[in-house]
């Protein structure tokens, strides 16, 4: 499976699935953030919200996650780029998407695991994924989870917890 | 005999009134008498190991004391807590038996100690025991909640016959 | 220049006219090696022989160079910085005609010979290029040939593949040159689709001839092609089924026209040839390489002979589904096995851990997704099963076969949301008879997925996959 | 269906370009308030069903909701209030029992906002607590009449160490501890919220009626364990499990009247908790069919400490009633280690209205009185006091010290710590803020880190606020301030009130 425990030391998104309450605000958080305004009344009414949020929640009765891009440390999405857009940075270990190279082909939605890489027909269809808010203190789903279900923190991922 | 004002008077006094004192004065010095009273006499606790409750030492060095005197120490503490003096004062009890000296725990109050062969001073200042015996054998300020006790020793007194009392100082208090 | 005079320093020491990893091709199996080879090896030397005159290119992105929403500069995956930052003797124009298995050598068609003591054979795919009868337009006009192959198809005009970038460049002027209103694609399958996508986005019609009773017919059955083909047809696009070229008619040097099995004869000014690739291994002689269909490989991407390893398009690795070595030429497999063959080639012990066959193509904006054994009518073994949600009207069909409560194919087309979640269940083999009722829906995702392998993906825990 | 005459209590007022139609809000609400119409990509509330929990505000990523009373007027009538006309408009609607969640909300007097507290100037100093140690190490349990020494030639000591077999206490390291309040009636992760704050700060929370879950076997330490007339959960294990048993005779909601706790939310999880099958509605019967006197009580006192071998204090919990204090004195009498009388305005999951807002005296007067009565008994030093119902602040805390507590049970101030809005609808187990409620959809809300990390803060703060006000006094330990009325004064109180509570006027010198 991808998640090999990556040679790159990162800090990454973890959920406590008992403690996600279904709300939302990630979703809505993460697309205030990618829009232009970065306004969150101005993102929703000027950019009719065609915004697409980078996590995804999903619900069935109480329960209920939100999951987003695990930046594999032998990422598939980055194995089947074509055009090279999909990389994994080599100091911060975060997988990224650069629009300008994507073509929009989906072979990155055809092998993530995760099901967490989106078509975004908004511009010019490109793949839309989790950047893990490089540029934030804390990615801001985590910031705004209501109930602290998502958390963000170095976990050595091959020690069995 | 007592300088300063009694914060805990309220409790003291709550705790005393519980044992029949009447507490009329109209001053809070009344409570330590009547406490030293109920302590000592009512409940037999003995005069040296009185300072562990009236200025009960502090819970952080309870919990570094040994077991045996911390079990103690902690005992009283749990059923003499509203008899702890709390706020500043030094005091003086006596009757024919002892002088008995003792200051509030955080030392807010000045307490001064001298002894002369079988004589002891106590007073808030040394200049006034250096005015009574210029050169004393020795001369100590008591830390807080460290009593000074002189239990008049009867055998000796009877021998002077001049109405001196003479003070047998090996008496020490419980240390802790 | 730089890059010479930094290789000469290193490796005084050894025989340097021996070459540590040489590396034929210069694509997805080749890059990926090379990369991974340095990442062991910080200075044995490396040197990757393309035939071709272009730095690099991804032959997927072909078709997004015709339709040009991609330029040459863009339609490199690895940049000029990539080969100088990881050491790489990169030659292009240089065509190898040969490998000497026991001498460990190879000569270049320019004669040349290169010893090298590990070699990775890349070197991809072929066009198939199927002998068609020729003759002149009619009018007795004498053609040099009576027939087109594989030998002769480049110089007729208006015959092409569309397996090169420099097959895309011919076409694109070709069709600058010549106002082309309908371009007629032989074989509708992978790259005949592929070729379609980008012609239709260019606004040219398209005559599709294929073989089989529908387009996609390897990895789409009949209603998914029915989608596809219903779209194309109403472009005004044909699509010619149970069908081939008998005949093609060449006048003045240019292809002309042509004639179909079932006796139509069509005008026609381009013809691309589309009808599959065969792995690329003519160089190779001498019989020690053990090739099938393409080089046959183990785990760690090693051929039958010591230190020649290969991989990508030209390999034969290990298919998860059919449990056996099958040639599956597509661009994410070759980039793994090209990781695990420069691992090995450097001394690591990667392993590779089998691929399947999976393919995404966007379609007049239908986006479509298909991957293992899809297409099961015919050999329909007693524990198959097949789930199917089939919406003609908003252009949604969505199968998934299941063998023994494992899913082993799975079609997507019109939606292709979260379809890796499918790809994880085939390639871990994920037990979902538990959750059978959902695994077709059409918002499918990680929830429904069975408890274990749904922890794992949610919390890291449940089963180590 | 006949016309329903209750109109809805709150007024929902969405600002309309503030909401995104984000439908958060229509998530959030466990009472359907909001509902969300794709066409108009508009949210409609029905304010009927709100109860003021002010969820959906809280949660509103823009802030764009509003919740206000909506006080629709009846003509003025200084008799017939509001309230009683809502109450005959539901009681004819149902003809049951009305009922509500939390503690008295009638504007009888609140005697912590009469009472003011002293400070020293000049004649004696106050302590800095920054500076100084402050003191607020409370112990619980039954005290000796007097302690007997023998001598002891140990060398660390100069001859004396202690004779009497002091009676087991409770150690608080603040004079305030989490009052009962069942698993069954709050959630799971309200109680592990509830316990992990107690033992991480070294004080203790109670189990109320529900039991012991075997979640919270791990915080057994700081655990005080009820026994109720239900007998919920009860066996020789769970006696043993907690540090002290707290015999539960009332609750300051519901002083006379047993527990009822719906037969829906007893889960499976509940059920094996209290040891009832699961779905039977849990009715704790009022009084304990075992004691009709005080002499049972101290067969049970006795019972319970033979049971746990002599091994952790055992106490009585009752609700402050008019002559609580000769029934303290019994109490005491009986053998129990502590009393915690629990006031007028205490809370409660769920009790009949009429008998939470009009039965029952305020805390402070009972704990006043109680006092008084030991004291001229001369065995207040017998048995602790603990108050409880309702305490707001560390303030209350101090006031309640100074009237003669030893300690303080707050369990409304942990609840609104957690998240509680005082909506006062507990019982209907639809807790939005995921505390009283057992349905998973909600409890979820209450993630216990968060919830033991605010109830730790609750706790550190009010310590800090005690110390603050102890050193303010000139008093460096709790125990000086423990029946220490000299420090109270009363404001706006009559002669009467005074005279219970045992304090002067403000104004006053001693």
């Amino acid at each position: 499976m991808p998640e090999r425990p990556g040679e790159v030391k990162m800090k990454k998104i973890y959920i406590q699935e008992e403690y996600c309450i279904g709300c939302r605000l990630c979703e809505i958080y993460c697309q205030v953030k990618h829009s232009k305004s970065k306004k969150i009344i101005k993102a929703y009414r000027e950019e009719l919200i065609d915004v697409l949020p980078r996590v995804l929640v999903e619900e069935i009765g109480y329960n209920s996650f939100a999951i987003q891009c695990r930046h594999c440390a032998d990422a598939p999405c980055v194995a089947a780029c074509i055009s090279g857009a999909m990389q994994k940075n080599k100091n911060t270990g975060v997988v990224t998407c650069d629009e300008d190279k994507c073509v929009g082909c989906w072979s990155c939605i055809m092998v993530c695991p995760y099901g967490v890489i989106r078509r975004d027909l908004s511009g010019k269809k490109i793949a839309s994924k989790c950047d893990l808010c490089v540029d934030e203190e804390i990615p801001v789903c985590v910031k705004n989870c209501p109930n602290e279900a998502l958390k963000f923190i170095e976990k050595d991922e091959n020690e069995k917890n | 005999m007592h300088n300063g004002e009694i914060s805990s008077y309220g409790t003291n006094k709550r705790f005393v009134s519980g044992f029949g004192y009447e507490c009329t004065l109209s001053t809070d010095t009344e409570v330590i008498a009547y406490l030293f009273d109920l302590i000592a006499r009512k409940q037999k606790i003995d005069i040296r190991m009185i300072h562990l409750i009236l200025a009960s030492p502090l819970w952080q060095e309870i919990e570094r004391m040994p077991r045996d005197n911390k079990e103690l120490v902690k005992a009283l503490r749990i059923l003499y807590g509203s008899a702890l003096i709390n706020g500043p004062f030094s005091i003086i009890v006596g009757n024919t038996g002892f002088m008995y000296a003792l200051n509030d725990r955080i030392k807010l109050r000045p307490l001064v100690a001298a002894r002369k062969n079988d004589y002891l001073f106590v007073s808030s200042e040394e200049a006034s025991i250096r005015k009574v015996c210029p050169s004393p054998d020795i001369l100590w300020h008591p830390d807080g909640g460290e009593p000074v006790i002189g239990i008049v020793n009867k055998k000796v007194a009877g021998k002077k016959g001049d109405g001196t009392r003479s003070v047998k100082l090996d008496d020490q208090p419980v240390k802790v | 220049m730089k890059k010479t005079k930094m290789i000469r320093k290193n490796n005084t020491k050894k025989n340097n006219k021996l070459i540590d990893y040489v590396i034929i091709g210069n694509s997805a199996a080749g890059l990926a090696a090379a990369e991974s080879i340095r990442e062991l090896d910080k200075t044995g030397k490396i040197t990757v022989l393309s035939e071709e005159e272009h730095l690099n290119y991804s032959k997927p992105m072909i078709t997004y160079f015709l339709t040009g929403s991609v330029d040459l500069k863009r339609i490199s995956f690895k940049d000029r910085e990539f080969y100088r930052v990881n050491n790489i003797d990169i030659r292009i124009n240089t065509r190898v005609k040969s490998v000497d298995t026991d001498k460990m050598s190879l000569t270049v068609e320019d004669g040349s010979r290169i010893g090298f003591r590990k070699l990775l054979i890349a070197s991809g795919g072929k066009p198939i290029i199927p002998r068609i009868r020729a003759a002149g337009a009619g009018s007795g006009e004498a053609v040099s040939f009576n027939a087109v192959d594989s030998m002769n198809y480049k110089k007729i005009g208006g015959i092409s593949t569309l397996a090169t970038l420099r097959d895309a460049i011919r076409i694109k002027d070709y069709l600058k040159k010549n106002s082309v209103k309908r371009i007629s694609i032989l074989g509708g399958g992978l790259i005949g689709l592929k070729a379609a996508e980008a012609f239709l986005d260019m606004g040219i019609d398209i005559n599709i001839i294929e073989l089989a009773d529908r387009v996609l017919s390897a990895t789409f059955d009949r209603q998914a092609s029915g989608i596809i083909e219903e779209k194309i047809k109403s472009r005004g696009s044909k699509i010619y089924k149970n069908n081939t070229i008998e005949e093609v008619y060449i006048t003045k040097g240019n292809i002309s026209g042509y004639r179909l099995n079932d006796g139509r004869k069509m005008e026609c000014r381009l013809l691309v040839i589309a009808v599959g690739v065969i792995p690329n291994t003519g160089f190779i002689y001498g019989g020690k390489v053990k090739i099938k269909r393409g080089i046959l490989v183990d785990d760690r991407m090693q051929t039958s002979v010591k230190n020649i390893y290969a991989a990508g398009d030209v390999a034969e690795g290990l298919d998860i589904l059919l449990k056996e070595n099958k040639n599956i030429a597509i661009w994410p497999l070759a980039v793994m096995q090209g990781a695990v063959a420069g691992n090995n080639m450097a001394g690591g012990n990667k392993k590779y851990s089998g691929g399947f066959f999976m393919n995404s193509v966007e379609i007049l904006q239908i986006p479509s997704i298909s991957m293992g054994l899809t297409v099961i009518e015919d050999k329909r073994e007693k524990d198959m099963e097949v789930l199917k949600d089939f919406n003609p009207v908003k252009h949604i069909y969505k199968k998934i076969v299941i063998r023994n409560s494992r899913i082993i194919g799975v079609i997507l087309v019109g939606n292709i949301e979260r379809a890796g979640i499918y790809a994880g269940l085939i390639r871990n083999e994920i037990d979902i008879s538990s959750v059978r009722e959902n695994i077709s829906r059409e918002n499918f995702g990680i929830i429904h997925l069975p408890a274990d392998y749904k922890k794992h993906l949610v919390v890291g825990e449940g089963i180590e996959v | 269906m006949a016309l329903k005459l209750n109109q809805s209590e709150f007024i929902i007022e969405r600002d309309e370009n503030k909401c995104i139609s984000c439908q958060v809000c229509v998530r959030q609400c466990s009472n359907d308030v909001h509902e969300y119409d794709s066409e108009g990509d508009m949210i409609y509330s029905d304010s009927l069903k709100c109860v003021g929990c002010h969820r959906c505000e809280s949660l509103c990523p823009t802030g764009a909701l509003k919740i206000k009373e909506r006080k629709s007027q009846f003509r003025t009538n200084y008799n017939w209030s509001a309230s009683h006309l809502r109450d005959i408009y539901r009681q004819a609607d149902s003809g049951g029992v009305l009922l509500t969640g939390m503690g008295c909300d009638k504007p009888y007097t609140v005697y912590w906002d009469r009472i003011l507290f002293n400070a020293s100037q000049v004649t004696n100093p106050s302590i800095d607590p920054l500076r100084e140690p402050m003191e607020i190490k409370t112990f619980i349990g039954r005290k000796p009449d007097r302690l007997e020494f023998k001598s002891s030639r140990s060398s660390k000591n100069t001859g004396v160490r202690l004779k009497t077999k002091m009676s087991p206490q409770l150690e608080l390291s603040t004079p305030i501890m989490f009052s009962a309040m069942s698993y069954g009636s709050i959630s799971l992760n309200a109680c592990r919220s509830l316990a992990a704050a107690a033992s991480q700060f070294g004080t203790y929370y109670n189990t109320g009626e529900g039991g012991m879950h075997k979640d919270l076997y791990e915080y057994a330490k700081n655990t005080i364990i009820q026994v109720a007339s239900g007998r919920f959960g009860v066996d020789a294990d769970y006696l043993n499990k907690g540090s002290a048993v707290e015999i539960k005779i009332g609750q300051g909601a519901k002083p006379g009247i047993g527990g009822h706790l719906p037969g829906e939310k007893v889960t499976k999880d509940i059920s094996n908790t209290r040891m009832i099958p699961e779905g039977t509605d849990a009715l704790s019967p009022a009084p304990h069919h075992d004691i009709y006197s005080i002499e049972d009580l101290a067969q049970l006192i006795n019972a319970l400490k033979e049971a746990t071998d002599w091994s952790k204090p055992v106490g009585v919990k009752v609700s402050a009633v008019h002559n609580i204090a000769p029934i303290a004195s019994g109490i005491v009498r009986a053998g129990a280690d502590f009393i915690a009388i629990d006031g007028l305005r205490g809370g409660t999951g769920a009790a009949p209205q009429i008998i939470r807002d009009n039965v029952g005296i305020p805390i402070e007067l009972a704990v006043a009185s109680v006092d008084e009565r030991l004291r001229e008994e001369g065995i207040r030093h017998k048995a602790s006091i603990i108050a409880g119902g309702s305490i707001r602040s560390s303030s209350d805390a101090i006031k309640a010290i100074a009237l003669g507590a030893d300690a303080v049970y707050i369990a409304t101030a942990a609840l609104i710590a957690m998240g509680c809005h005082l909506c006062q609808k507990c019982y209907t187990g639809k807790c939005n803020w995921g505390i009283a409620t057992q349905d998973p959809y909600l409890t979820k809300r209450l993630n216990p880190e968060i919830g033991t990390r605010r109830l730790l803060n609750l706790l550190r703060s009010w310590s800090l606020e005690i110390k603050e006000m102890l050193g303010g006094a000139g008093i460096n330990a709790i125990e000086s301030l423990k029946g220490n009325r000299e420090h109270l004064r009363g404001i706006g109180l009559n002669d009467r009130e005074l005279e219970v509570l045992g304090i002067k006027h403000a104004g006053e010198a001693w």
